[in-house]
């Protein structure tokens, strides 16, 4: 039997966040089988605990769940936005694969979201400053990595806007007065300035208008292919995560009840949430 | 019997003896003399060491002593500054000898990233700070801020581990320790964490 | 009976300075600080989660006398030289052998007495500023 | 050599939001096929047979039993391979075709066919070239090639949806009703297609309610009845070629 | 000519100084004696021993004459006199239950243990001008005093005494958030070191106890109105004044004089309640030098507004309320703006001519370019 | 007993009390040994007002002694009236002699211009800063500038820079245009024109930064490099005085005031006061060099 166990990207293991108090108790008295993620005793949110799974280069990853079962709270916590209570995550391109990310001094998780990682919010006011211009918003990314040289960044910024197709007449303009799904393709931009290999998506075309919602789509997934990024999408739409995913994670409370590919999450689901959930999409 | 300094301005000598420091500091390596006032310190601190002492502290910083007549400098120092004693590892100056064994080093404050001045500043006596080699002496080459392009100077009475304890504790800019050293002869030099060191 | 000190702060100086005046002729007096005003930082807290913090300065008077061999020091609130030479010699003399217990004690009692009765005067000016729920129901 | 050997395998649903009904939809499977070899199911609506396929395919989870496949790598339990393992297998051997195209909205007929090509071949026009010579052999309408396959006929889905399956030589083939909605003209060029696959050293599992596909293309037949396998014959007509 | 500076600057600001002096003495009035001002401007002093961080109400009023009665700048003399004194003492912790009451006032009950004393306020003074003040002489003021003095109480004289606290009616009903020791409560001096954000609550009360009435005023206020979350009730508030006691260089504790503050203890709901708690109380304090009602009301809001986690309204945000209401440091920036700049005028001067040049350059080629094209 | 001498108070010499210079000086050596980084301290009130010069005041009085020779400008003028006021106090305070003439002066107090006459080594040179952070303009929380600052987070300021490259074809800082110091620290220069900018890198002075208002100390040490931000395609310049000069020395390698007569009519006129009254008066003072100065052709 052949198994390219080494072969991770990243490996996330007893990821956990929990707001408030923390004890044995609060992680063993909650979850699915609790129907909740409070804590009975001393009233802690667990965000997730024992979050564990390997994402493989080039792949794509769905975590699927109603709002407030902690599938945001992953990818937070992953790009730093969120401090984690528990857990390790390692990335295979970093400097070391054997140190745990999460522990990494401020300045190193600053060069690991900038250049290892990608960000892509639902509210694009969360990954885009809207005081400067959609080029400027590129540039921010590219600075970082060390370029320093106008013309470049603003050629690699129209580049990256005709991928994404924005009118690369818009460079340098503010995405403030853009229309939502355009300020989702700069974002989108943003996050692959600096070829990322790992990209998260957090609800990214929720809010937005249907029509708009498949053009944003069809452009993730070209770049998908094109790019061949891994990616993890958090999205509580299935139809996003059918369009999207080689595999999905179902969560609730909290917890990963099922994982799977994710053709057979939706046609042949395990666990009773996760069944619950299919049959609901129509 | 320790006593108050009577000879001392705390006025006049501390703006002229901080001046000397400032002017040290800025151009690293450069030696000064730091002297003009008769005081009488206890025995195991330099004269010149005492006189920072009492241009740098008050009742508002905290110094600590580690060198063998800590208890009478402790005290000393306390008596004509203001400025408690405290441990090592919490103090804004510590005063030590060139021959104590430099691990002390690792033990003090060396500051935050978002605070880098909260660090220890060490006062270290040693036997003789000079422009021209002498038997035993080290010889630092001292470049960077403050300094144009290179400086040479050579230290006698001070271990050599000192110069790589501070290299470690200083290895991540701006975290680290500022040094200022004295003599026998009131003469003091300044070697900011700025410094880098080259000795042979 | 209050603490003598409350008494030296609070009387009128020039009764104080009478006295003092008195007692200083018979002593050997060296200044060791003449009456420098400088700052006391006052601490306060609040009443519920006594969170101590640091409320202001107040201006302060203080000198250090010598009498008879005996130190004292006078501390007032406010720009006092005079109040704070009588305090420091007062701290000082009562230190001292051969006093004259007597005359301190009586000014003390007399000038307490002063102090009180004008506090008391005043509190009653405050009184009639209370709200009587009750007296007001009956009328 | 063999490619895949089937044994013990069944699948039973356990539906928990319909008060835990259980349904046993394949029960105690046994075959195995040779490498190059084209296998045949047939057998009434609701016999198993894409219960199976899927089963292979891994969109469904086996409940026991066991489905070696020798890939290139070596040998592999597809009931028990990670799920890295399957996703990088159906990106470079095993693929399916489904009967029904999903469809992908603003991506035209040769980019939805290129789809799987665009992972490996970087240069999209030489990608799209290979499809427009197989879109061309399967007859489907020029005009139609640059437009979304969402509006299209049954049969023109199924020609993109077959076109999109071998475009790049799969290893080992799934299909499901290759030829349903075909005239007799495509469906003699999806024969030829597929027997040209099985030139150039493919396997292929595919189901089919017509017999002259079967007929024309598999190597042996398995019919199914009621989740188990009734009888697995060899195709007299292939026997001699 | 343009606005130059020419020599002759010593002399002008020489002058100028003479020019105020003269404006000031101008009339040739009564010079006003300190002593006067101290008893007759009593609230006035108040704000500058307040604002001003030093409690030393003889030399507000001297200030307070100097600078022709603005309060502003009196309380900046004094912050730049306190500059010059040593600080050679810190009190021991003032207890302000010892406080001698004037005025104690409850809005959260009718009755509260005490009563309810209105002492000296202008809340009820019925704003109307009295222009009879206008004629005030000595003999006035001496008759007023004789007859204020032997109006009869009609109550028993009642002993002065120390008064139980409205808050502590309420901890004993357990109806007050317990102290949360995760907070930060060292104590910090902000006129020793400079305030760091996030800032401790000792900092941030003694940087409101220095802080301008009116920023304290605004900045409350705005947190009332809407743009914050705070509905506070009045617990109570107190006046009156409390005794100092330091110790001496030979370690005895002596007293060493009263000073008078107001003392505010505001009632709002608790912010952030764990979960599965009751809803509790908690109570945001103000204390100031002097009488100042407004300041130590604002004062006791802005504290609990401070101590909410959601950093988005004005008057929560610790650096937003802290850096607005130091009133002499707003003033000051403020006024910086009349000094002369025009260096730097000069150096954004060229910027902005090499840019138009560029842009009308861009124009002319493109009109260029449309014509011939 | 002793006389009542009530409200007789004599000034401490230069002002602050010796506890506050102290803490000042302390800072003042942790500013020089960490070029660039801005040192929180306690800024003590002065009798003038916070912007008018507070910061470099904290500096000039907790350093200068006996024998210090004074001299402040502003506006490279020594007889603005904001300058004559700070001297008038300085002198006041501490009875130290004053001076106009740049190069006898030790210590040299300045609001906006660095001397067009080239510092010495034994000179300090204190500026009075308005604004010390320069991420202030794109970070309005001190406690994220400081973040930023602690892990060299500088991509919000460059992007600022191409902002305005983009929107105006040229980095729009006049005054006060952000530095790089010893590779490390982005640094505020206070107000300074950029003609006076590369005349802090490598200088042979001392140079010390004083906000008070914002209680921020920083230090620019002797044979520092301080570069002036910039891109590899687009390149920090002074300012552009081409074609205009002095119109009473015909000097057109100086900054340059511009002079709007009643009649509209314009004039330039050499800004540094003392560096004219010195070439008026035929002396050879020494100026400074840097690159952007040598190519002026004269």
């Amino acid at each position: 039997m052949i198994r390219n166990d080494d072969n991770w990207l990243l490996r996330v293991r007893n990821l956990t966040k929990i707001y408030g108090a923390y004890n044995e108790q609060t992680v063993a008295r909650t979850g699915p089988e609790f129907n909740s993620n409070i804590c009975p005793d001393n009233g802690s949110i667990v965000a997730c605990a024992d979050i564990n799974f390997d994402l493989y280069p080039g792949e794509v990853l769905g975590i699927v769940g109603e709002s407030g079962s902690g599938k945001s709270t992953i990818v937070k916590l992953l790009y730093f936005d969120l401090e984690k209570t528990n857990g390790e995550a390692f990335l295979k391109p970093y400097e070391n694969d054997t140190l745990n990310i999460l522990d990494e001094s401020n300045q190193k998780k600053k060069f690991i979201r900038n250049n290892l990682m990608g960000m892509v919010y639902q509210n694009p006011r969360d990954g885009l400053n809207f005081n400067f211009s959609s080029g400027g918003n590129i540039g921010e990314k590219l600075i970082m990595s060390g370029n320093m040289h106008v013309g470049n960044i603003r050629n690699r910024a129209t580049e990256l806007l005709s991928k994404t197709e924005v009118p690369v007449q818009r460079l340098d303009d503010l995405p403030a007065f853009f229309s939502g799904g355009m300020q989702q393709r700069v974002q989108i931009s943003k996050a692959i300035a600096n070829n990322p290999p790992l990209l998260f998506l957090d609800e990214v075309t929720t809010g937005l208008d249907v029509s708009v919602q498949a053009k944003v789509l069809d452009l993730i997934r070209e770049m998908q292919q094109e790019l061949g990024i891994a990616m993890i999408v958090v999205s509580h739409d299935l139809s996003v995560i059918r369009m999207l995913t080689d595999r999905t994670m179902v969560m609730k409370n909290g917890r990963i009840v099922e994982s799977g590919l994710t053709d057979q999450i939706l046609q042949d689901p395990q666990h009773e949430y996760a069944q619950l959930l299919v049959s609901s999409l129509l | 019997m320790l006593n108050r300094e009577s000879h001392y301005d705390e006025v006049f000598d501390a703006q002229l003896h901080f001046r000397i420091i400032l002017d040290a500091m800025a151009k690293p390596g450069i030696i000064k003399t730091i002297d003009g006032v008769k005081i009488n310190p206890p025995q195991g601190i330099h004269h010149a060491s005492s006189l920072i002492g009492f241009a740098l502290l008050n009742a508002d910083t905290c110094f600590s002593s580690v060198q063998l007549n800590q208890k009478e400098i402790a005290e000393y120092l306390l008596l004509n500054t203001g400025a408690p004693f405290v441990t090592e590892a919490s103090a804004d100056f510590i005063f030590m000898d060139g021959m104590q064994p430099a691990e002390l080093i690792a033990s003090i404050k060396f500051g935050t990233l978002e605070y880098p001045e909260n660090s220890a500043t060490i006062i270290i006596d040693v036997e003789e700070i000079s422009d021209s080699m002498n038997e035993g002496s080290l010889s630092l080459i001292l470049s960077g801020p403050g300094i144009e392009n290179q400086h040479r100077v050579f230290i006698k009475g001070m271990g050599e581990q000192i110069i790589s304890f501070r290299s470690e504790v200083n290895a991540e800019y701006p975290l680290g320790i500022d040094m200022i050293l004295t003599d026998l002869n009131n003469r003091m030099i300044c070697i900011p964490r700025t410094s880098k060191i080259v000795h042979e | 009976m209050n603490e003598i000190d409350y008494v030296l702060c609070e009387c009128a100086l020039s009764a104080l300075q009478e006295l003092v005046e008195i007692l200083e002729k018979e002593c050997q007096i060296e200044i060791v600080k003449t009456p420098t005003i400088c700052m006391t930082m006052i601490e306060a807290e609040d009443s519920v989660e006594l969170q101590p913090f640091y409320l202001g300065e107040a201006l302060t008077t203080e000198s250090e006398l010598i009498v008879d061999g005996k130190i004292g020091y006078g501390i007032c609130l406010g720009d006092e030289p005079v109040r704070s030479y009588c305090i420091a010699f007062v701290d000082a003399y009562l230190k001292k052998e051969g006093r004259n217990t007597m005359v301190l004690l009586n000014f003390i009692r007399e000038h307490n007495k002063i102090i009180e009765e004008e506090r008391q005067e005043e509190h009653a000016y405050i009184m009639r500023t209370k709200v009587d729920f009750k007296l007001m129901e009956q009328e | 050599m063999k490619i895949l050997e089937v044994s013990g395998l069944s699948k039973t649903f356990n539906l928990h939001i319909l008060h835990n009904k259980k349904i046993e939809a394949l029960k105690n499977i046994d075959f195995s096929m040779e490498e190059g070899e084209i296998i045949g199911l047939t057998g009434k609506s609701g016999s198993g047979k894409s219960s199976l396929m899927k089963c292979i395919y891994r969109t469904y989870l086996a409940s026991t039993g066991t489905i070696l496949y020798h890939s290139d790598k070596g040998k592999k339990d597809l009931v028990q391979a990670s799920d890295h393992e399957m996703i990088e297998l159906r990106k470079t051997e095993i693929t399916y075709c489904s009967q029904f195209l999903s469809v992908i909205p603003r991506v035209t007929a040769i980019d939805v066919v290129c789809e799987n090509l665009f992972r490996v071949e970087k240069n999209k026009e030489i990608a799209r070239a290979k499809a427009r010579e197989i879109l061309a052999y399967l007859g489907l309408a020029e005009e139609l090639w640059d437009a979304f396959p969402a509006t299209f006929s049954g049969g023109e889905q199924q020609r993109i949806n077959l076109a999109r399956a071998v475009l790049g030589n799969p290893k080992f083939l799934l299909i499901d009703e290759p030829t349903a909605s075909l005239d007799a003209k495509t469906k003699e060029a999806v024969i030829r297609l597929i027997l040209n696959l099985k030139k150039q050293g493919s396997s292929v599992i595919c189901i089919s309610h017509d017999d002259y596909t079967i007929d024309q293309l598999v190597d042996r037949n398995i019919e199914m009845q009621n989740g188990t396998i009734v009888s697995i014959q060899s195709n007299p007509k292939k026997e001699n070629s | 000519m343009g606005y130059v500076a020419v020599k002759g600057g010593a002399d002008a600001i020489y002058n100028s100084r003479e020019l105020i002096e003269f404006y000031r003495l101008k009339d040739a009035s009564t010079p006003l004696e300190i002593k006067e001002i101290k008893s007759q401007l009593r609230l006035a002093i108040d704000k500058i021993i307040g604002e001003g961080g030093l409690y030393a109400p003889e030399y507000a009023a001297i200030a307070l004459k100097q600078a022709e009665g603005d309060l502003f700048e009196a309380a900046f003399i004094i912050r730049a006199f306190r500059t010059t004194l040593q600080r050679r003492f810190y009190s021991e912790r003032i207890n302000t239950r010892e406080m001698f009451v004037k005025r104690k006032i409850s809005a959260s009950f009718r009755e509260i243990p005490g009563g309810q004393i209105l002492g000296p306020t202008r809340d009820y003074t019925q704003r109307i001008l009295d222009t009879a003040k206008a004629f005030e002489t000595i003999d006035d003021v001496k008759l007023f005093i004789d007859k204020f003095k032997k109006q009869s109480n009609n109550k028993q004289s009642e002993p002065i005494q120390e008064y139980e606290k409205i808050i502590d009616q309420l901890k004993k009903e357990g109806l007050l958030k317990s102290v949360d020791f995760k907070e930060d409560r060292t104590i910090l001096d902000i006129t020793r070191e400079a305030i760091k954000f996030p800032a401790p609550r000792s900092a941030r009360l003694q940087m409101m106890a220095r802080s301008e009435t009116g920023g304290l005023m605004a900045m409350g206020y705005s947190s009332m109105r809407g743009f914050g979350t705070i509905h506070p009730t009045v617990g109570e508030l107190r006046y009156g004044s409390i005794p100092i006691r330091l110790k001496d260089p030979s370690g005895k504790i002596r007293y060493v004089g009263k000073i008078e503050v107001t003392e505010a203890e505001m009632i709002s709901d608790a912010l952030e309640v764990e979960k599965k708690e009751s809803p509790k109380y908690m109570v945001g304090y103000g204390l100031c030098f002097g009488q100042n009602d407004t300041k130590a009301i604002c004062m006791g809001m802005l504290d609990v507004s401070m101590r909410s986690k959601d950093q988005s309204l004005p008057a929560n945000d610790q650096e937003f309320v802290l850096f607005h209401t130091e009133g002499i440091e707003s003033m000051g920036f403020t006024n910086h703006l009349k000094l002369p700049h025009y260096v730097t005028f000069q150096s954004s001067l060229s910027n902005m001519r090499d840019a138009v040049e560029r842009k009308s350059e861009k124009k002319e080629m493109l009109t260029k370019e449309l014509t011939e094209g | 007993m002793i006389d009542n001498n009530k409200y007789i108070n004599k000034y401490n010499f230069a002002f602050i009390d010796e506890a506050t210079k102290k803490e000042i000086r302390r800072k003042l050596l942790k500013a020089v040994a960490i070029p660039g980084y801005q040192v929180p301290y306690s800024s003590p009130e002065m009798p003038i007002s916070r912007g008018w010069g507070t910061g470099g005041l904290h500096v000039t009085l907790a350093i200068i002694g006996k024998d210090d020779v004074f001299k402040i400008i502003d506006q490279g003028s020594d007889a603005s009236v904001n300058a004559c006021n700070l001297r008038d106090f300085v002198h006041t305070m501490t009875n130290v002699r004053t001076t106009f003439d740049t190069a006898e002066a030790t210590l040299i107090q300045t609001r906006h211009r660095i001397t067009e006459e080239a510092l010495l080594p034994h000179q300090i040179y204190i500026y009075q800063v308005p604004q010390p952070e320069p991420l202030r303009s794109v970070e309005r929380y001190e406690n994220k500038t400081r973040q930023m600052h602690a892990e060299g987070d500088y991509a919000k300021m460059f992007v600022s820079l191409y902002e305005s490259i983009v929107l105006h074809g040229a980095v729009m800082h006049g005054a006060d245009y952000p530095v790089m110091v010893n590779d490390r620290y982005i640094m505020a220069p206070s107000p300074i024109p950029k003609w006076d900018v590369p005349n802090l890198n490598h200088s042979k002075a001392l140079h010390l930064f004083g906000a008070g208002r914002e209680k921020r100390l920083y230090a620019v040490p002797p044979f520092t490099k301080v570069a002036p931000l910039e891109f590899i395609d687009v390149k920090f310049d002074i300012e552009n005085f081409s074609g205009k000069k002095c119109y009473k020395t015909s000097s057109n390698k100086a900054f340059l005031d511009e002079l709007i007569y009643d009649d509209g009519s314009k004039n330039y006129v050499i800004n540094d006061s003392n560096y004219l009254d010195k070439l008026m008066e035929n002396e050879t003072p020494q100026q400074h060099t840097n690159p952007y100065i040598n190519k002026i052709a004269l």
